[in-house]
C-alpha cells in the first residue's frame, strides 16, 4: 500500500542531507549572496528611481538613493496618469484587475479542479480521450485560437467586458489546470472514495468531504499561479478588454508608451511598481506556502 | 489495489445528475476543448487558406499567404529569435538547477534567498520588460552608471544593437522566470531518496560526481517538465517584446506571436496572421511529438 | 438615492435643453467617442471639441485606447460586434471603405455640402475625408511630416543656419562643421514607425508624383524602380549612415529631447514636435525654429479624422451633425490647433495660430504639394511590407538601392496579386 | 436481520477479461461468510460488486431480499472496512465515525450517543480526538471498524481488514473479530487470502478461484473434504500431500501410486463409484501420519529434514518417489535420524481422493 507523497507530506517534511566541509559551504553562500543581489537590482531601482524626481534621475546615477524622496510620481501615477479625459491614472485598471481575477480565478479553479477530481477518482467513459484532448490544447499557442476567440466572444456579448475577459482567462486555463488536478488527485487512494461513496459522499459531497481537505497544497499553487498569472497578463485583457475593462497592466502600457515629453521614468517605475504590489504581497505572504506546494510534489508529470 | 473503477453512472432509483455527476462535471471542459480550441484552431487554419483581410473573407487563394510568409525576411527573423529564444531561456533552468544545488546545501538564510529568486515570478512581464528596459537605457542606465565609475568606452546599450537586441530580451525574461525552475528543480531534489545520499557517502563519491551522474540523471523528468514550460514560454513571448522593444531594431527581436498578433492588429490581416499562426502549430506539435517520444522512450526504459 | 438620480437626470435634461435653445434648434443626445489620443496636448485639444458640444447640450463619453497598442482591434470588434462607438478616430480609407460597404458609416455628402465650406479647405484635407466620393469623416486637425525643428542656440553654436539649406546636399554639407561642435547634425528615432515617416519624407523631397505613385490610392509598380526612388533611398541611407550610435528604438519625444537640450541641432520628423518644446517652455523663433524639408517637392499630410456610425436614431443623427459642423467650424479648429500644436483644418483659420501653421497653410495652398499621407491612403498590407523594407533598408547598412528595389517589387506582387 | 444474495452475477473488466463468471451465493443473516483465495481470483470484485462500488454486467445482488443491483453504495443499508483502512486523514477519529451519520442528517445528539457508544465498544474512546495519522496500526484499524459498526448496518463488509497488521495484532483482532460478531449478529461478509483467518473466524467460506466458487461450506467440511483438488491443495498448512497413482479394485478397494506403493481405501466414503484403473490423487492431510506401531500397515519413508514447531514436528520424507510432509507429534521421533528410515502409518478413512482428469473429489 504506497501512501500518495502529496498525502505523506502533510504529516512530515523530507529531511535535508546534512552539511559538509566548510570551504564549500562558503563558497556556496557567496555565489548565492552574488545571486541574491543580482536579483534584486532591478526591483531597488525600480524603488529608488520612483522616489526621485526627473532632474535627479537625469543625472544617470540609477543606484543612488533619492536625494529628497518624494512620492509624487506614486500619486501621479495612481491619479492623474495615464490616457482619457479623466486622466484617472491607475486606479481604474486595478479596480477592472481585481474584477477579472476574481470571476476568472473562481470558475477556472471550480471547473478544472472538477473536471480532474471526476478524471483522476471516478471511472468516466470520455476521461482517456478527453485527457489526451486536453493535451494538445495546452500545447496550442495562444495566437492561433485569439482571432476566433474575439469572434465568439463577440458573439457571446461579452467582449470588451472585463467578464469577458475572466471567461478567455478561464478557457486558457482549464486544459493545464486539470492536468495538474487530475495528477494531483490520482494519487489519493481509491479506498478513501470509495469509504465516502458508502457513507454516502455523492460526487461532489465526497470531493468537497474528502478531497479537498486533502488538497491545501495543490489549491495554494494553482491559486498563486493563476492570480499571478491572470494580474500579469497583458495580451488577454488588451485584445479582449477596453478602457472599462483594461487591466492594470495594459493602463500601465499605455502611460509608459504614449507619455510626451521627456520619459517621465519615476512615474513609470510608480506604475508598475503599483500594478506589481497585488502579485508581490501575495507572494510574500504565501510564497512559502508555494515553494512547499511545489516542493511537496504539487506540480508532478 | 485496483485503480479508480467506481463506476461513473449506474442504472436505476437515482436522479440523473447523481447518476451522471462524473460525466457531467467533465462535459463543460470537454466542450470548452472541442469547441474553442479545436473549432478555433480549425478556423485559423481554414482562414489561412483564404483572401481576409480586414474582416473574414471566404475566397479561397490556396497556399498562397504561405508563400508570403516564407517569402517574408520577418518571418524568418521571428523563427530565429524564437530558437535563439528558446535556447537562451534554458538560462532560467541551468541557473535556476544550480541556485537550487546550492540551497540544497546552505541552510543558512535559505528562505531569505529563495523568496528573492521567486519574486521576479510575480512581476509581470510588461514590468520586467520596462524595468529591464530602463537598465538598459544607454545615457542613464547601467551604461552610464560605469562610465561614471570611469569605464568610459564601456558600453550596454543592447536594446538598440540589432545584433544583442535579443539577448537582452532573454537576460529580463531569465531574471523573471529562474526562480519558478529553482523552485521545481529544488522539489525534483527532494524527491530523491536521502538513502542515495547515504550510499554515496559510504562509496566516497564526491558531490559534483553524483550531481553529474546520479542526480542529474535522476531528475530527467524534472527537466523534461521544465523545457516543456520553457518552450511554451518561447512560443507566447510577446508581453516582453511589446514592453521592451516592439520588434526593434529593425525586426531583430521579432517573435513569431508578436508578428501573428501584428498581424491580426495593426496590419489588419488576418489571413496572413492565421498562415502565421498555422505554421506555428505545426513547430510546436513537431516539437512535442518529439518530446512525447523522448518523454515514452525514458519511461519505458525506466519501467 | 434614487430621488436624487432623478433629479440629477431631469436637471441635466433641462440644462441641455436650455443650451440646445441657444445654439441649435434640434436636441442632442449623447455620443459616445473612442479615442487613442492621450497627451496633455492632444487631451486639451479634444476637449475643445467637447466642450463645444456639450455647450450645445450634447452629451459625450470616452473611450480611450492609446496608440499602438492593438487599438484597431478592440475597435473593429466593437464596430462589428455590437456595443459600437459612434464616433470615433479612424483615418484609413481601407477600413472605412469596408465598413461603409457593410453599411455601418454615416453618409455626410450632402450635409458638407449644405455647409457651403468647400473653399476653405484644403484640398489634401478634403482628398483624407472621401473614400470613393463619398465624404465619411470630419478633420480634427493636420500635421504634416517632413517638417525640421532646430535649436537656434545650437545652430549658432555651430555656425550654421538652417535657413540657407537650398537643398538636402547643402544641408548634408555642413554636417561636418555641426559635429565638430560636438552636436549630433541630425537627431533621429530610428523606430520602424518613424523610418517609415523619414522614407516617405525622402520620397516627396524627390518628387511628389513618386510619393502618390508609391502610397496613393492607386500605386504604380513602375515607379519603384525608378531614378527618383533610387534618389529617396540615397537620401535616407545618408540619413542613416549620419545617425548618432543612440538612435536606435529610440523614441520620437526622447529625440526631440536631445535637440531641445541642444545636444543635437536638429529633427526631421512630423510637426507634432513641436508640442514637445512648447510643453517644455520653448518658444517657437526664438529657442527653436522650423522650416519645411530642405528643397522639399512637397509634405505628406496626415489629417486626424472622426469617423462616425450611422446614427440610430434622430437624435443621434443631429448629435453627429452638430459634430461635424463644429470640428469644421473656423474657431473652434483655431483654438484647437493652438493647444495641439497643429494646423487647423480651414485655410481661413489663421486666428492665433502660430508661425509654423502658417508656414503649413501657406504650403498647402500649393497646387499638389500636400499629399495624403501613406496611413490614410495606402493598401495596408502594402504600407507594411513598404515599412519592412525601409526598417530593414536602414538596419541593414550593406543592403543596396537595387536590392531594395527588387524586393519592393516582390512585396507588390504578393500584394496586388488577383 | 438481512440475508444477501447474489445472482448469476458476471463481471468483465475492459471490454474482455471476466473477472467474475456467473457467480451465485446466499448467505444467512448473522452468518460470518468469508471470501477465500489466492490474488487475484476476484474476491474484492465481488465483495466491491455486493457494496454498489462497481457495476456488474449481469445477474443481480439482493440485500433483505431487495433488488439492489443499480442502487448507490450508501443505500444499500452496508458498512465496509478497507484494507488500507481508507480513514479520512484530515477528519479526526470522531469525524471519521460520525460522516456517514452526518451525510444521512442525523441530529447532534444522536450522532454524539452513536460513536461513543461504538468507540467504547471498540475501546477507542480516548482516541476519538485524534487525527489517524497519529496512530498505530491497531488504532486504526479499530477506528476503521468503528467506522463501519457506528451505523448499525446489517451487512459488514470487510476488504482483507487485517492483512497490514503485525503476525501477533493479526491474531488478536481476529479474535476481537470474532467477539464483535457474536455480539452485534449483523451478516459479516469478510474477503481475505489467509486462510487461518478464514478458518478461525467464519461459519461459511467461499472458496474462489479464478472468478468462481471452488466450494461453498462451512471451515470444518472444506478442511475435511475439499471438494476439489484446489480447496484441498489452499486449505491447510502445511499443505495436503498429493499422491498419484490409479484404482485398483484387486483385494478392496486400493490406489497403486505410480510407483507401486498401495493404499488400501475401502473404508472411502465415496461420492461417485470409481472404476478400476481410473487415474486419481490421493490426498492425506499431514497430520494423518503416525509412526508406525506395526509393521503390517506401514510405509517406510526416508527422513530429509525434520522442522520442530513445538507442539508437534514437521517431518519432510520421501515416500517412494513422492515427497511428503508429516506432522507427528515430538515424542513419535524417538530414536530416528535423519537421512534414517522412518516408519509411518496412514488414517487412510479420513484421505480424500479426487479424479485426475476434473480434479473433482471422488
Amino acid at each position: 500500500m504506497r501512501i500518495a507523497p502529496q498525502i505523506q507530506s502533510l504529516i512530515a517534511f523530507p529531511n535535508k542531507i546534512p552539511p559538509k566541509n566548510p570551504i564549500s559551504r562558503g563558497a556556496a553562500f557567496v555565489v548565492l549572496v552574488f545571486f541574491a543581489l543580482l536579483f534584486a537590482v532591478p526591483l531597488y531601482v525600480m524603488i529608488v528611481t520612483s522616489l526621485k524626481s526627473m532632474d535627479e534621475i537625469r543625472l544617470g546615477h540609477i543606484f543612488a538613493l533619492p536625494v529628497a524622496p518624494s512620492f509624487d510620481a506614486w500619486d501621479t501615477a495612481w491619479n492623474k496618469a495615464a490616457s482619457g479625459f479623466t486622466n484617472t491614472g491607475l486606479k481604474s485598471g486595478f479596480w477592472n484587475s481585481v474584477f477579472i481575477l476574481l470571476p476568472s480565478l473562481a470558475m477556472s479553479v471550480s471547473i478544472s479542479s472538477i473536471c480532474g477530481y471526476a478524471l483522476a477518482c471516478w471511472n468516466v467513459k470520455v476521461g482517456n480521450l478527453l485527457l489526451s484532448l486536453l493535451l494538445v490544447c495546452a500545447f496550442i499557442p495562444f495566437p492561433i485560437i485569439m482571432y476566433p476567440l474575439i469572434k465568439i466572444t463577440v458573439f457571446l456579448k461579452i467582449y470588451s467586458t472585463s467578464f469577458g475577459v475572466s471567461v478567455v482567462h478561464t478557457i486558457l486555463a482549464l486544459p493545464i489546470l486539470t492536468m495538474i488536478f487530475k495528477n494531483f488527485f490520482s494519487s489519493i487512494p481509491t479506498d478513501l472514495i470509495k469509504a465516502a461513496r458508502i457513507d454516502g459522499g455523492r460526487f461532489l459531497g465526497t470531493f468537497f468531504h474528502v478531497v479537498l481537505p486533502l488538497s491545501p497544497n495543490i489549491m495554494i499553487v494553482v491559486a498563486i499561479m493563476q492570480i499571478t498569472g491572470i494580474w500579469n497578463d497583458f495580451l488577454v485583457g488588451l485584445t479582449f478588454g477596453n478602457v472599462q475593462a483594461f487591466p492594470m497592466t495594459v493602463n500601465l502600457n499605455n502611460i509608459t508608451q504614449t507619455q510626451t515629453g521627456v520619459r517621465v521614468y519615476n512615474v513609470y517605475m510608480a506604475a508598475a511598481l503599483l500594478t506589481a504590489i497585488p502579485p508581490l504581497v501575495i507572494y510574500f505572504i504565501s510564497g512559502k506556502l508555494f515553494i512547499r506546494g511545489i516542493t511537496a510534489g504539487a506540480l508532478k508529470g | 489495489m485496483v485503480r479508480a473503477n467506481l463506476p461513473a453512472q449506474s442504472t436505476g432509483q437515482q436522479s440523473f445528475v447523481h447518476k451522471h455527476a462524473a460525466t457531467l462535471a467533465v462535459v463543460p471542459v470537454l466542450l470548452i476543448a472541442l469547441f474553442f480550441y479545436f473549432g478555433s484552431t480549425i478556423w485559423s487554419v481554414v482562414m489561412s487558406f483564404t483572401a481576409s483581410k480586414i474582416f473574414p473573407d471566404m475566397t479561397f487563394v490556396g497556399l498562397r499567404q504561405y508563400a508570403r510568409l516564407f517569402n517574408d525576411n520577418l518571418w524568418y527573423m521571428s523563427l530565429e529569435n524564437l530558437a535563439l529564444f528558446a535556447l537562451g531561456s534554458l538560462g532560467s533552468l541551468v541557473l535556476g538547477f544550480v541556485l537550487s544545488v546550492l540551497l540544497d546545501n546552505n541552510s543558512a538564510g535559505e528562505g531569505a534567498f529563495r523568496t528573492i529568486y521567486l519574486y521576479p515570478m510575480a512581476v509581470s512581464l510588461i514590468i520586467t520588460g520596462l524595468v529591464w528596459q530602463w537598465l538598459f537605457n544607454p545615457s542613464l542606465g547601467l551604461q552610464q552608471f560605469f562610465r561614471d565609475l570611469g569605464f568610459k568606452d564601456f558600453v550596454f546599450n543592447w536594446v538598440g544593437d540589432k545584433n544583442k537586441v535579443m539577448y537582452a530580451i532573454i537576460l529580463a525574461s531569465v531574471w523573471q522566470s529562474t526562480g519558478f525552475y529553482m523552485v521545481l528543480c529544488s522539489a525534483g531534489l527532494k524527491g530523491i531518496d536521502t538513502e542515495v545520499w547515504q550510499a554515496s557517502r559510504i562509496d566516497g563519491i564526491s558531490k559534483l560526481r553524483m550531481y553529474l551522474e546520479v542526480i542529474i540523471p535522476m531528475m530527467k523528468f524534472t527537466f523534461i517538465t521544465s523545457f516543456v514550460l520553457l518552450s511554451i514560454g518561447a512560443v507566447k513571448a510577446y508581453d516582453i517584446i511589446v514592453a521592451m522593444t516592439n520588434g526593434g531594431p529593425g525586426g531583430h527581436s521579432i517573435m513569431p506571436s508578436y508578428y501573428i498578433v501584428d498581424m491580426y492588429t495593426n496590419r489588419r490581416f488576418i489571413a496572413l496572421g492565421a498562415a502565421g499562426s498555422t505554421v506555428l502549430l505545426l513547430i510546436v506539435a513537431a516539437f512535442f511529438v518529439l518530446i512525447g517520444v523522448i518523454n515514452y522512450a525514458l519511461r519505458k526504459r525506466e519501467s | 438615492m434614487k430621488k436624487v438620480v432623478i433629479l440629477g437626470t431631469v436637471l441635466v435634461a433641462a440644462t441641455a435643453v436650455v443650451a440646445s435653445s441657444f445654439a441649435q434648434q434640434k436636441p442632442l443626445g449623447e455620443l459616445v467617442v473612442f479615442n487613442n489620443w492621450s497627451s496633455d496636448a492632444e487631451i486639451g485639444a479634444l476637449n475643445v471639441v467637447r466642450n463645444a458640444f456639450q455647450a450645445q447640450g450634447g452629451k459625450w463619453t470616452d473611450i480611450t485606447i492609446a496608440h499602438d497598442t492593438g487599438a484597431s482591434i478592440p475597435l473593429i470588434n466593437m464596430l462589428t460586434g455590437g456595443n459600437p462607438p459612434d464616433v470615433f478616430i479612424e483615418s484609413n480609407a481601407g477600413l472605412r471603405r469596408e465598413l461603409f460597404k457593410q453599411g455601418l458609416l454615416n453618409d455626410f455628402t450632402a450635409y458638407y455640402n449644405s455647409l457651403k465650406i468647400d473653399k476653405y479647405i484644403p484640398p489634401a484635407v478634403k482628398d483624407a475625408m472621401t473614400v470613393d466620393g463619398k465624404i465619411l469623416s470630419a478633420p480634427l486637425a493636420i500635421h504634416i511630416v517632413g517638417t525640421v525643428f532646430w535649436n537656434v542656440a545650437a545652430a549658432k553654436k555651430a555656425g550654421v543656419n538652417p535657413k540657407s539649406w537650398k537643398s538636402m546636399d547643402a544641408m548634408f554639407g555642413d554636417f561636418a562643421k555641426i559635429r565638430k561642435a560636438g552636436i549630433i547634425p541630425l537627431a533621429i528615432g530610428a523606430q520602424k514607425w518613424q523610418l517609415e515617416y523619414l522614407l516617405g519624407s525622402m520620397m516627396v523631397e524627390v518628387s511628389g508624383s513618386l510619393y502618390d505613385d508609391i502610397c496613393g490610392l492607386n500605386p504604380k509598380r513602375a515607379s519603384i524602380d525608378s531614378k527618383d526612388m533610387r534618389q529617396a533611398l540615397a537620401y535616407f541611407r545618408r540619413i542613416q549612415k549620419e545617425a548618432d550610435p543612440g538612435s536606435a528604438n529610440r523614441n520620437w519625444n526622447d529625440t526631440t529631447a536631445l535637440v531641445m537640450r541642444g545636444d543635437a541641432l536638429m529633427q526631421l520628423h512630423g510637426d507634432w514636435m513641436k508640442g514637445e518644446f512648447l510643453a517644455a517652455k520653448k518658444k517657437l523663433g526664438v529657442d527653436f525654429d522650423t522650416m519645411l524639408v530642405p528643397g522639399a517637392a512637397g509634405v505628406q499630410v496626415t489629417v486626424d479624422e472622426e469617423t462616425f456610425l450611422k446614427p440610430a436614431n434622430e437624435t443621434k443623427k443631429n448629435s453627429i451633425e452638430a459634430l461635424f459642423k463644429i470640428m469644421l467650424t473656423k474657431s473652434i479648429t483655431e483654438n484647437f490647433s493652438v493647444i495641439k500644436g497643429s494646423t487647423p483644418v480651414r485655410l481661413d483659420a489663421t486666428k492665433g495660430i502660430d508661425k509654423h501653421a502658417k508656414l503649413v497653410l501657406a504650403a498647402l495652398k500649393k497646387p499638389g504639394f500636400g499629399h495624403p499621407v501613406k496611413n490614410i491612403t495606402m493598401d495596408q498590407d502594402w504600407s507594411g511590407a513598404f515599412a519592412d523594407l525601409a526598417d530593414a533598408f536602414w538596419n541593414t547598412p550593406e543592403m543596396t538601392a537595387d536590392q531594395f528595389i527588387s524586393q519592393a517589387q516582390g512585396k507588390f506582387d504578393e500584394v496586388f496579386k488577383k | 436481520m438481512a440475508q444477501v444474495a447474489v445472482k448469476h452475477l458476471d463481471k468483465v473488466y475492459q471490454g474482455n477479461t471476466h473477472i467474475l463468471k456467473d457467480l451465485s451465493l446466499e448467505i444467512d443473516s448473522g452468518e460470518f461468510l468469508v471470501l477465500l483465495g489466492p490474488s487475484g481470483c476476484g474476491k474484492s470484485t465481488l465483495l466491491n460488486c455486493i457494496a454498489g462500488l462497481l457495476d456488474v454486467e449481469g445477474g443481480r445482488v439482493e440485500i433483505d431480499g431487495k433488488d439492489v443491483t443499480n442502487s448507490d453504495p450508501s443505500e444499500r443499508g452496508i458498512a465496509m472496512v478497507f484494507q488500507s483502512y481508507a480513514l479520512y486523514p484530515t477528519k479526526t477519529v470522531y469525524g471519521n465515525m460520525a460522516f456517514n451519520l452526518r451525510m444521512k442528517r442525523k441530529s447532534k445528539e444522536f450522532i454524539d450517543q452513536k460513536v461513543k457508544e461504538t468507540a467504547e465498544l471498540l475501546q477507542i474512546s480516548e482516541l476519538l480526538d485524534r487525527k489517524p495519522a497519529t496512530l498505530s496500526g491497531g488504532q486504526r484499524q479499530r477506528a476503521a471498524i468503528g467506522r463501519a459498526l457506528v451505523r448499525d448496518a446489517a451487512v459488514c463488509l470487510f476488504d482483507e481488514p487485517l492483512s497490514n497488521l503485525d503476525a501477533k495484532l493479526r491474531t488478536e483482532m481476529r479474535i476481537e473479530l470474532k467477539k464483535l460478531h457474536k455480539k452485534i449478529k449483523s451478516t459479516f461478509i469478510y474477503v481475505t487470502h489467509d486462510q487461518v483467518e478464514a478458518m478461525t473466524l467464519a461459519t461459511r467460506i467461499a472458496v474462489m478461484d479464478a472468478g468462481r466458487f471452488s466450494q461453498i461450506s462451512t471451515p470444518d467440511e472444506l478442511y475435511e473434504r475439499p471438494a476439489n483438488v484446489f480447496v484441498a491443495r489452499f486449505i491447510g498448512s502445511p499443505a495436503m500431500n498429493f499422491i498419484y497413482g490409479t484404482i485398483s479394485f484387486e483385494s478392496g478397494i486400493n490406489v497403486i501410486s505410480h510407483d507401486g506403493i498401495r493404499f488400501d481405501i475401502s473404508s472411502y466414503p465415496f461420492l461417485t463409484k470409481p472404476q478400476n484403473g481410473q487415474r486419481v490423487i490421493l490426498g492425506v492431510r499431514p497430520e494423518l501420519f503416525h509412526r508406525a506401531t506395526s509393521d503390517a500397515k506401514s510405509y517406510s519413508t526416508l527422513l530429509n529434514i525434520v522442522e520442530p514447531l513445538g507442539a508437534n514436528v514437521l517431518c519432510y520424507c520421501q515416500l517412494g518417489k513422492s515427497d511428503i510432509v508429516a506432522s507427528l507429534n515430538p515424542s513419535d521421533l524417538a530414536g530416528v535420524q535423519t537421512d534414517e528410515e522412518l516408519k509411518l502409518e496412514i488414517d487412510l478413512s479420513k484421505v480424500s481422493v479426487f479424479d485426475e482428469a476434473s480434479s473433482l473429489r471422488l
